[in-house]
Parts: C-alpha cells; structure tokens; sequence
C-alpha cells in the first residue's frame, strides 16, 4: 500500500499533535481489537493530551494507566498481541523505551522469525530535542532499534504523515516503533487526511516509501523528522545562491526506502544525510553505507553527514542550540558536497 | 495386560484422575529419559532436563483445557505433553475411564503432535519451529484445535509479561479462559518478574505463575538468589494468594492449581504458585554444575522424586499392580522410540529457505 | 530576636535537635516556594516540587552524616540542603545549641553550596553541572568534605540499584558508611526496585530505600499501581525489614530512619521504609496532574502537612514561640532572596564549551 | 597509550579464553579495587570456567555470583565505580545485556557527561555466532552500544588483544563493554603479552588502535572479532589470484580509529567491510559512513559490505552456516570491488 495521502475534501488545518489522536481515536473506532495503554493516558490523557477524552469514549477496557512499567508493558503488549489484539503503548517520553528494551529487541522482534505467529503492536515514542529537556527527556533512539531485525519504525515529519503513519502501523501486522517529535508538536499543521482504506478492518501494511517534500537537481538531501524541516530552510537559503537542492523525507526508517535514495542520488550526484540523533552509528550511517555500496558510480563528492554529536543533550537551551544541526550546518555541509 | 485394581481410591482423586495423572508422568519421564539416551550417545548436542518436575507440571496441565493458553519453560515437558495429547489416542485400551472427564481437551492429533515434537527436538524440518529454534524454544498455536502454546524464551523473566499479555488478551476476549506460566527460582530475580506479577494484579488477570523452585539456578543455590524465606512471600507484595506446595506431590499441586485456576476464571485475579522440587540433573546435561549440589541433598532429591514416590502411593493405595506400571511403562517406551526413531529419520531444514522476519514478508534489506 | 524557651522538650528528640529539625524543615519550604514563585512570574521555565516531603527528606538526611551517600530524586531538596548545610555557618546565633551534637557535619562551605545549588536549579554555569544538566539531575561528590551525594537519574527506578552501588562501594571500603535513597510510590512498579533490593538484601548491603509514598504517579493513583495494602509489604519478599511512617511527622520518621541506619552499621543489611506524605502540588508545577487529587483529599493534605503540623507541636509544647517562628522564617528568606538572586545574575554557561563524553579526555568522533 | 603486545619474553602458547582468565587475574592482583561478578561465576567459575579458581584466591568479597539481576548488577557496579571501585560484570552471554540496557545506555554512559565523575567499569560478552546456539545465545549486538556516546566498545580477535584489551579495559577511567567470541575460545592461540605498564596500578586508557593484520596494497577489508580470521583466509585465496588485501582488524570498535581506516583506503582506493553482525546500522554503516565521507577523493569503486543478513540467528547449523559471512562470500565481495 502506497501511503501517500488521498485528496482529502477537508481544508481544516490540524496540528501535528491533533492528527495523532485523530489517528489512534479513528482506528479504535474501526477495529475494536484495538487498546491502549500506558502511563497516564487514561483520566489525565497523557502529558501532551493525546488521548483526552478517549477513556470517556472507549472505557476502561479499551485505554488504561499502567504503572510505571515499561518493560511488563510491552511484554503484555507482546502477549495479547499474539492473540491478535492489537496494542497501541505510549511511552511517556522516548527515552524511557530503553527499560522495556529486551521486550522489543529480544521478544516482540524475533516473534515471527521463530514462531511465524504475527505480533500486531505499535509503541508510540514521543522524541526529540529542541525543547529544553536535558539528556532524559530529549533522546533520537530509533537507530538502537534499527539495527534489530524484526521491527519496524516510523517517523512523521508532517502532520499529514503523523495521521496516516500511525493508521497504518496500527494496521501493520508487525511490531512498529511510531517515533513523533515533541518539537513537532504545535508547530506543524496539516489536514487530516483521508485514511486510503477507510474505515475498514482490512489489514494494510507499512511499505518503505519515502517522500520528495522538494524535487532538485544540484544534490539529494536525505532525513527525516524535524530535520526535513531545517532541511528545506536550508534548501530554500542554498536556492538563492543557485543550489538546487532535493530533500528526501524518509518517513519509514526500517525497513529503509532503499530505492528511493539511490533515484535521487544517481539523478544529482551529490548527498548530504541529515538527522538529529546522534552520528555514530545512526541511520545515516546506513544511509550512508547504502549509497557509497549501490550508487557510487553516480556520485561525485562527499557524502557528507549532519547530526547530532556524539554526545548527551545538554539542559541549557544555548548549550542545545549549538548541538543541534541547523539549516546554517545542513547548508554549509551541502556547500561542501557541491563545492566538492 | 494387568489392568488397575478396582478398590475405591484413597487421596483427593479418583481411581480413573490418579490413573491418567500418573500416565503423563511416566510419558514425560520416558520422553526424557530417551532424549538423555541420544545425549549420551552423542545423537544430541545438548539437553535440557525436565526429570524430577512432572510431579506438578502434568497436574498443572490437567487443571487446564483447550483455549487455555500454556507458557512454558526448558523443564515443562510434562505440561507440554500433558496439553497436547489424548491419551486414548496414543494408548487406546489403557485408561478403563476418562479420569477427568469435564476437562475440555485439545483435539489435534496426537500422533502428529508428538511426530512434531520429536522434530522439534531434534531440529529437523517438521520441528515446529522448522529447525530455527532449538528444543523447547517454539510456539505452537492452533486456536481451531484449542491450542495455544507459547515456548519458551531465554532471557529468564522476559517470559513472564508476555504470559500475563495473553491472560490479557483472553479476558478482553470476554471469555473465562485463563493463562498459565512456569518459571524457574532463578527468574524470581528479574525485574521482569516484579513488573508482570504487578501488573497482573492491578488488572486482575487470569493468570497463573507456577515458580518450580528446584533450589538451583544453574550453578547458584536459592540463599545466594534471594533472602526471603520463601518465594511465595512476594504474593503479599502483590496483593494475591501464594501457595507452596510439594512439587512432588501431584495431587496436592493439582489441588493447588484447580483452585488458582477456579478464581482466575472467577475473575478474581492472579495466583502465584511455588512449586518445590529436587534437583535432579545438571543446568544442562553434562555440564558440571551439578557438582555444586551435595551429595546428601541429591540423595534426599532422589528419595522424594515424584514418579517412584506417586507408584508407589498407587501400589500402596492399591489403585494399581505392579503389573500394570511395567507395562504402561513398555507402552509408552515403544510409542517413543518408534515416534523418536521417525523423527531422527526425517529430513534436516533447507538451508536455502530463509524464513521471513516480518509478517507481511517485507524484505529487511535490500 | 524571640529566643526559643527552656522548658524540657515532649517528643522523643531534645529540644535542641527539635529546633534544628524544624529550621532546615522551613529552610526547604522557603526555598521551594522561592522557587514556585520564579515560576509563576516566568522567571523559571519548570519547577517540581518537594512541598509536604520535608517532614520526612530532613529527618533522612539528619541520620546519616559526613561520608555517608544521599541518593535524592526530584523532591527532596530537604534532603539536600540538610545534608549539604551548616546551620550556624548560615543562621549564626540561630540555634542556641548543636541539636545532634554526635552526628558529624559535612565540611563544604555553606554559603558556597547554596550558591551553586541555585545556580544549579538555574541552570548557569556555576551549578554543580554548568548548565549541562535541569534542576536536581545533578550530582556532587566531594568526597574530602564528606559529600557524596549522586543526583537524580529520570528513568526512576534507575537510582535504585546505583544507590545499592554505593551501598556496596562503601562496604567494600570496609567502613559503616551506609547510602540512603529516595523514590516516589511510581518506581516501586519498575523492574529495577525488585532487582536491587532483591540484590541489596542478598549482598547485605548498608542500604536505606525510602519510598516517599504521596499516593500519586503524576496522575496515576497508587490504587492503579499495585494492589498490596502497604508498598512495606514487599519487604517480606526480600527478607528485610520494612517500616511504614507517616512522612509528616519528622520525629517519627526520625526515629525510624536511625534505627534503619544503626542497622545498616552494625552489617545487618537494608531496610525498607515508606513515608506516607500528602499531595500538596501538580506533577511539575503548572501541569493539570494536580486535578486528579479530589478537592476533600486536598483538604485532608494540606491538614496535615508537615511544617504546619510540627510549628503547631513546638508551639503546643513550648520548644519555641510564634516570634522564633517569625525571625526564623524570615531569616531564611532573606538569606534565599539574596542567594537566588545573585545566582540569578551569574552567567549562563558558554555555548561553546562543549564537556567531554569520556572521563579520559577521549574524542568521541573524528 | 598503543596497545600493541610488547615483545614478550612468553613463548607458550596460550588459548584465547585462557588469555582473558589471566587478564582478569592479573588486574585483580595488580588491583584491589578490582572485583567480579556476575551469574555462576564464584564457585562454579562460569560457564567457560573463566574464573575457576579465583574464589579461592580471591575471596568471596571480590568475586561472587548475582540472581539473575542483570539490570541490577549494572547499576550496583556504576553505583559503585563512582566511589572508586572498578567493578567487571560477566553477562552470561552478550545476548542477555538487553536486559541491563537502560543501565548502560542511559546511566553509566551520561555519568561522565553529567557529573564530571568517572565511572570505571567493564562488562564482559561472550558473544557471537557458529556454535550452533540459536537467537538468543549468538547475538553480536556491539553495534547497540555504539550509537550511544559514552560507552567504549572493545572486540579481541586474537589471544594476545583477549589479553591486552581487557587489561587496558579494566584501567580505564569509563565504561567499558569488552566482546569476547565463544567461537574463538578454543580456536585462537597466543602468548600472554608482557602489559606496558607492568603489575602497577597507574592508570592507562584505552585509545583506539586498529591493527593491520596483513598489509596489502589492492583493497582494504575492514573487519574484528571473528571476522578478522575469516577476512585473512578469504585474502589467501585473493592473494592466488593477485589480488593483494590489505586486513584491518579495527580492535576498539568506539571510538573507531577513523585515520586507520582512511590512510589505509587512501592507499588500496578499495573497501570491504565484514562483520558477522546483521547489516543494517552496524559498525559496517559506520566504517563505510567514514570512508564515503571522508576518502570518497581516494576511492575507486563501490565500499562493499559482508555482513549478517537482517534477521535472527537460526538454530540448526547448516542454517546458520548459510547465513553466516564466511570467506567466500567475503573473497566474492572483494572481487566485486576490485573488478567495478
Ligand atoms: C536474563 C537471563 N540471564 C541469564 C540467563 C542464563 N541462564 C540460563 S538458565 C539460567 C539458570 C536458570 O535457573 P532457574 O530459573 O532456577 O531454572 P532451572 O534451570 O533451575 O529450572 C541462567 C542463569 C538467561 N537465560 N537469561
Ligand atoms: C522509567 C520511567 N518511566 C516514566 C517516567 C516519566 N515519569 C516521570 S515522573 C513520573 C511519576 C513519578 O511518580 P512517583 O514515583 O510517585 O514520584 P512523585 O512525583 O509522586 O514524587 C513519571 C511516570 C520516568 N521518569 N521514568
Ligand atoms: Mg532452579
Ligand atoms: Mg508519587
């Protein structure tokens, strides 16, 4: 399934924010297998709000609080699943996925290689810096994940996609690590778009398709998330010194739109990978190693990477500021790939 | 052949209930035992044994039916066994009475089920994990058939969740059914174990937590695992019942478990069992870590172990002859050879099918 | 200024030690509130609370002393600053008497200390972590002045077995120094709690974890959390003992944290205590977390909360009168306005100092 | 400090896993700040009797069994690194470190960062595949750690590194994850290296130091771990061909030794990298990463990666012998690379 957006007749402008509790309030309308939990989702609604309203509308059956519990919570997760529930866990912010780690790598992961038995379940992640919150409440993790086979990841840069991405990874007969971006929040907004297969209960699944959010030709950025973003101020500073730039949106991390990487960079020759999670060993990395393995006939310079060093987010916002890629660093990095 | 004896029963059983509990013992230490066999003469590269456990892993099995889930561990052939498979099917003639005749049992076929397993064990193709997992790692759900079988994973505790998700998912079911899980004393120590019995009890699961408590985690004894007199003092913590029984004993343990599993079907929650047993084999065969258990204590295992123990309860309660426990034996030891034989003889995995990572059969890598 | 009166104190501490108890309670409520109130005038972009724990973090902290480990969490400046602080360095002439005259102080500047400590919740340069790290996620180890105190780590639970770490150091270094640390009622549900209690009571550890149990998760209810009647009674299920308080009242607690430390001493192992608190404020100020308490639990909260409580029993006892009150508080304060405003002033730390990753100096990436 | 093996006056030769025995008895000696523990490993001496012996020589305080508590030891050995204590954690098996992840990634990684205190500590992974052990028991997950700042990676690939890396691991200042390989236990041999700095306990750190196994001036493989061996015999076959390889084992896998790898493909203008991890966001990403970015000027022709495919480890050994990179499969890549 092709997870581009359908013309929507709705003109109404959503924030990010909203189009992921459109999301997950639409498929636990059409399918009731579906529930969720974590902490502080039910009465409270979440610390974004996301489900406000839900435990009204569903009752207790279908969203629960969880103690703080992350690894029992995916466990659970992973055990109703094989039952062919479909669970939706939120973690209260991404960082903390890292204590239900072994639930995901070791045992939703592997699930279907060893048992061929589906695990239907959708972690949502709230990510990202750029918000102030220190070296806890800030963490790009979704590289950890990408190294394991068996799971697959999502990342929405827009609010378009923060709907659709979600609907189908709830739909998506796999384990799919949804990872949204705090940052994101209030600051995108888009239509709600029309779900591709209505409200049906028919199984769809996530397909890698990544996303031209502007067509060049001097040189293919690849990224995602809040980087798209920075992405394409940069492109807009490098149009006007006669750079043309094509920014790729990922969208889907794993499996990885391999093909949609290498079109662009055998069509401009030059690459910059951008992300905000740290550089060693990131999906650009993979990115990277994709290219220079299948495209490098077609290149011509560098390809150069931009992301966060390898170091914790510190608290102080000018400490993070200078952390953070920015269009200054994704332009100047492109400036050095078509210079080259 | 010589049939059981006829007088009225003695113990919380029926003549007919100790009978078919005491077929399935002598069924999962047959199928041990043979498998202990080809370790030693070199047919296997390794095993794990469950010698010593059928005492309350058949009854806990027993206190189950179709649709209830089983999660077991590398020491739980007895409740494998137990749960897949007629025993009218396997031995026809030998029990005069079903000896739990309200029990729902699963209803694919045993001989294919028992084919499968040896595969299994043995790696080969028809296994059913295909070869991609060793011995007790695999599931098998057949819902039409009322089979729901999730084997084991390694990491100790990570099991423990996942069990408590299908209880879970049976009650959103809105169904009765319930979900067992055994785990060893070394498992009491994961996080995993404190999160899932939690969680268990805050959302009054249906399930079950059986810890066989066989004094050993590999090499280390329970005084260097935890310092509380007993495992069964954490139910407190959780807010559910905890009960010790004698492991060897399997009418206590069934008595045990009929109970937990009466109230999760009531709905009222979890119920965490601590099942206390000898330690009769190494962590793996072969290994030395049995060296670490004294002598006295391996001598004191033997004497209580639950198969010489419950024969001679039955002889003694005289529920059966001598006569009949050789030849149940010889029966048994036939159909395994001759289903094991088979197995060893079927064909090894492709190892040019690779098996898909994802359900949908999406590529990983280009 | 309203000298405190003579008359033999009630209660089971000495009218000196009931005094200093009492200055370092309203020394964390004032420096909270000064806290709260740069919040509201959008001087501080987040704020959690320790309101109503002081009845509980002071006393902790006045049992143990110099060379001792304070593990703290996010609401337990009390703690902090009694643990770090000098009464008479910083109120002189304040206290007639040394209120726990065998207890022995750390050696830091005092002055210093709670300059830095503002600087840290400020996030400037001049804070324990230069700016690197929020609030109370910071540690300070000076181990020469007798200060080993490691700062929160979020993902809650974490701390738990890092304190049991300490604990561990310490014994190693075959002294009775013991650590004491402090969760909320939330991480009693992780895997962590389980493991390094589980841990800490097998080592026998010198080990004190205090559960500040003030019902609430954020705006999780300790009824969907677990489903034990006390969070002590998990001390069973690890062989240690476990001591509920009320957390308002800091003799009571006092009294339980000594005797736990004495025990920690004397190589007896952990002990558990649960310090039963009101909620008196939102998860972090400002956030809507604090409309899930319903208004008649508020009520009974701010009732029985400890300042007020314990000002009341040294007036009713005549320890003090309301004029030592008065000066004392306002003693504080005007010592707090000028600290934190002078943090205030000091500079932010230099963006393009960026701190090393490795303790060694290692570059993490060409 | 290079960690090249100083000429050693030793002349027997001493299997791998006996060489990591000695390490840590040695470093227990030299240090009594040093201590172990772990699963199984005081009186029964682990299960490949690495410590058998050291209960008795060291007593009960210094090394001792933990419950099955991997999370928990973690955080007892950070918690006691910082008062000055030099914990080393054996996990069972590398696989099982997932359970212990949080504590890594997340709490003994940021420390320094954060509090400016060290935190001196190694966990030891018996690690990786060909011993017919299924997914939970052959799992090669260096690359997990990588992604994260602050956390050191080592991978011996011969009896004299299985010496000298955890020596040097021991006395550095920083968390410290060593991966030793089941396979090469018993199949690797080598002297006991003399240490540089001798019994004293002056501290020493770790600085990446790649090795050039076998110089050659047509390609570059870049491997460690098992894969060093499988790299070397795949360039005998090459060398018959003439194709000269040049063999990197990379040793400390964080921080890489980046101008090891570069002035090395600026030599050969060719690159393969190998490891027996799955592909995707491995340390191969990164190697290849490197090189795209930093040697693309030198490079002629494609950076070939041989690496585990994206999936579980399978039990049954012809499986896992069709999916493991083997010399073949690494000398087809090489010729792929040589011949573009
Ligand atoms: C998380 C984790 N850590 C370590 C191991 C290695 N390991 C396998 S079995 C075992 C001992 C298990 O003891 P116990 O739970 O008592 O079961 P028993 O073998 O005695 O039945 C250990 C330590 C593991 N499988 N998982
Ligand atoms: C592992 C983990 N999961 C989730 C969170 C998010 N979180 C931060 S504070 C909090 C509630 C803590 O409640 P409690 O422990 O009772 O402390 P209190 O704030 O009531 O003092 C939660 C869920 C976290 N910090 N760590
Ligand atoms: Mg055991
Ligand atoms: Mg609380």
């Amino acid at each position: 399934m092709l997870l581009m957006p359908k013309a929507s007749t709705a003109t109404e402008q959503k924030l990010y924010v909203d189009n992921i509790s459109a999301a997950l309030r639409d498929e636990m309308r059409a399918d009731e297998n579906v529930y969720f939990m974590g902490q502080d989702v039910a009465e409270f609604g979440g610390p974004f709000n996301i489900t406000t309203g839900f435990l009204e509308e569903f009752g207790a059956a279908r969203i629960f609080n969880t103690p703080i519990s992350e690894s029992g919570t995916v466990g659970i997760a992973v055990g109703s699943a094989l039952l062919g529930r479909r669970p939706v866990v939120e973690m209260q912010f991404a960082d903390f996925v890292s204590c239900g780690f072994n639930q995901l790598v070791n045992v939703a992961a592997k699930m279907y290689y060893r048992m061929e038995q589906p695990v239907p379940l959708v972690i949502r992640l709230p990510a990202g810096g750029g918000v102030g919150a220190g070296a806890f409440h800030s963490q790009n993790n979704e590289a950890l994940f990408a190294h394991t086979p068996g799971l697959k990841i999502v990342a929405p840069a827009t609010a378009e996609d923060a709907y659709l991405l979600l609907r189908a990874a709830i739909r998506d007969p796999n384990p799919v690590l949804y990872f949204e971006h705090k940052y994101l929040y209030r600051r995108q907004k888009g239509v709600t778009p029309t779900f591709p297969l209505g409200d049906t209960t028919a199984s769809v699944t996530l397909e890698a398709k990544a996303a031209v959010r502007r067509p060049g030709a001097d040189v293919t950025i690849v990224t995602y998330g809040w980087m798209v973003h920075r992405s394409l101020e940069a492109a807009e500073t490098l149009a006007a010194e006669g750079i043309d730039c094509e920014v790729i949106d990922l969208r889907v991390l794993a499996p990885l739109d391999t093909q949609a990487i290498l079109e662009s960079v055998e069509k401009t020759s030059k690459a910059v990978v951008v992300h905000e999670a740290t550089i060693t060993c990131g999906i650009g990395a993979e990115v990277s190693a994709l290219i220079a393995e299948h495209a490098i006939g077609y290149l011509d310079g560098p390809i150069k990477r931009v992301a966060y060093p390898d170091q914790p987010v510190p608290f102080h916002k000018s400490l993070e500021a200078a952390a953070l890629p920015n269009p200054d660093k994704i332009a100047a990095a492109v400036r050095a790939a078509v210079e080259w | 052949m010589g049939k059981a004896m006829k007088d009225a029963p003695q113990g919380v059983l029926s003549r007919a209930a100790q009978l078919e509990m005491h077929l399935f013992m002598r069924l999962a230490r047959e199928w041990d035992l043979r498998f202990e066999t080809m370790y030693l003469t070199g047919a296997l590269s390794k095993w794990y044994s469950s010698v010593g456990n059928e005492g309350f892993t058949v009854p806990a099995a027993t206190a189950i039916e179709a649709g209830d889930a089983l999660l077991t561990l590398h020491r739980d052939s007895g409740a494998i066994l137990r749960y897949y498979l007629d025993p009218d099917a396997l031995f026809p003639g030998l029990l005069e009475a079903p000896g739990f005749p309200l029990r729902k049992p699963t209803t694919a076929d045993s001989h294919d089920l028992l084919y499968r397993l040896s595969c299994q064990m043995l790696g080969k193709a028809d296994g059913f994990s295909g070869g991609v997992e060793r011995s007790y790692h695999y599931g098998h759900l057949d819902e039409p058939n009322g089979l729901l079988h999730v084997g084991m994973i390694s990491h100790l505790g990570a099991m423990i969740p996942v069990a408590a998700g299908a209880a879970l998912g049976l009650k959103q079911r809105g169904t009765d059914r319930v979900a067992i899980n055994f785990i060893g004393d070394g498992a009491t120590s994961t996080g995993d174990f404190h999160e899932a019995l939690n969680m268990a009890a805050v959302l009054k699961l249906p399930f079950i937590l059986i810890i066989e408590n066989n004094h050993y985690a590999f090499s280390t004894p329970t005084s260097q695992q935890f310092s509380c007199s007993h495992l069964v003092d954490r139910a407190v913590g959780y807010g559910i019942p905890g009960v010790r029984v004698n492991g060897n004993d399997p009418e206590e343990s069934y008595v045990a478990l009929s109970e937990a599993v009466a109230r999760a079907r009531r709905g009222d929650g979890p119920t965490l069992i601590e099942a206390v047993v000898g330690r009769l084999r190494g962590h793996s065969q072969g290994d030395d870590s049995f060296k670490q258990v004294p002598p006295a204590l391996v001598e004191q295992y033997q004497r209580e172990e639950p198969i010489v123990t419950y024969e001679a309860t039955l002889l003694e309660r005289g529920v059966c002859n001598q006569t009949y426990l050789d030849e149940t034996q010889a029966r048994i030891k036939s159909l395994l050879i001759e289903t094991i034989d088979r197995a060893q003889a079927a064909p090894d995995p492709d190892p040019n099918h690779v098996r898909p990572i994802f359900a949908d059969g999406d590529a990983p890598h280009a």
